[in-house]
């Protein structure tokens, strides 16, 4: 698909690069650019965070972006150019470890393609989290299951405490 | 046949050499090879739990290989616990 | 409010900047960053536009700015950053008009943030556009009014549209 | 007593100098500055509509005042029609 950029990039060999998202998926045709980034926080679940490291599934995280691209156009239509890039490695308190930005003629389809984007990096890429704590100790987190026969009822319950928190 | 298995996430902790090697029957199907290796690990790595296994899903390089399919000849696979990306 | 940044900024002196955006979003608490950039594009309604001139009432803007960040930490609650600067004056295709950016802890919250954020800045600030067609002429866009009266009209119109829009 | 209109988007053609001083009746409302607006505007630049004045807000530097507010003494205010920034 063209106008569509997919990235794992190795922590080892540079950051992830907002400016070059943003640069990719900018067009004199676009009007919206809408972007994400998904930074590691110092805490989570009640717990203070030193680092998170993150461990990827290569080929297959870049086929699967690639197949969200191929989503987010069904969807939104074109014209499109959606970037999605993933860290690797082990990062930092505020290091970003993932980049999404939709460049299209009106807002509604990039903030509708971006979002939709990260959730599907979240819950479809072959990408798992280790978180590490202040006491020295680490948890794998726990996630999204990508096994078919699992997930419907995963995503069901999910959708379940999604519609709980809406209502609040 | 031997399939080659690489590890990920959390299941990276059953073989610090990031994979293991099952004999696999010719014709098994997925599901048969998540069996193969819930017993491999209870031998080898007993604190990874069945859980996490029969929650994970098995994959080539290309694709999510669901447990109907025959597990490919010569091909190294891959098991995905569940993801937690992003 | 503490965490908004709100801006008006003059094209003679200098161009919007995203990095600065972002960096005033973020923060150790957060693990989201959502943002929005708004661009000149060339064609509007099928005319071929060179340039736009912003023309801004700039003392109300601001607090129009300010008013819509109490109202994103009131909807999406504590703790939020939010980030809203418009450009001024002449720019040309491709120029960001407009930059809205938010920071979270989690992802929904600054998705929320940033949307209701642009749309309000859109449909609430007293700012005008004049778009220059290549044909020499030039149109002050049609727009939203402020005028209370007319607004509840306007904007029932508006939404009986975008649901219409969604429904194809 | 004099009130200063600053004038903005479509209505700035309405005078170069960016802004019209009309005479207003002490106890006048934002309703009847409207008319007079549309008045002084059918004399001096009949090419504006009343339609866009009346699609128009009146604001101070601070605030939309609607049309049951008094015009407020002393203070320069603003006319702007139907936004469309971004």
């Amino acid at each position: 698909m063209d106008g569509l950029h997919v990235a794992v990039v190795d922590i080892r060999e540079a950051k992830l690069d907002i400016a070059a998202a943003l640069d990719f998926v900018s067009d004199p045709r676009f009007g919206g650019i809408a972007s994400f980034i998904g930074r590691v926080r110092e805490h989570n679940l009640g717990r203070i965070v030193t680092g998170i490291t993150y461990d990827l599934f290569e080929p297959l995280a870049l086929n699967t972006f690639r197949a969200i691209g191929e989503k987010a156009r069904e969807k939104v239509g074109e014209p499109l150019k959606l970037y999605i890039a993933h860290a690797k490695g082990d990062l930092g308190i505020g290091d970003p470890a993932v980049i999404v930005a939709a460049g299209t003629p009106h807002r509604d389809e990039a903030f509708r393609a971006c979002r939709l984007a990260i959730e599907a990096v979240k819950h479809e890429a072959p990408i798992w989290k280790q978180e590490h704590y202040i006491d020295g100790d680490s948890a794998w987190s726990e996630g999204c299951s990508l096994c078919e026969e699992q997930r419907e009822a995963e995503r069901a319950q999910r959708h379940g405490e999604a519609d709980h928190g809406h209502v609040r | 046949m031997k399939t080659r298995i690489a590890l990920y996430g959390a299941l990276r902790e059953a073989d610090p050499s990031g994979h293991v090697e099952l004999d696999v029957p010719v014709g098994c199907d997925i599901a048969g090879l998540r069996r193969l290796l819930i017993q491999h690990l209870q031998q080898h790595t007993p604190s990874i739990g069945a859980g996490l296994v029969e929650r994970s899903a098995f994959a080539s390089a290309e694709e999510i290989l669901h447990d109907a399919r025959s597990v490919p000849e010569g091909v190294e696979l891959a098991v995905l616990p569940p993801v937690s990306g992003g």
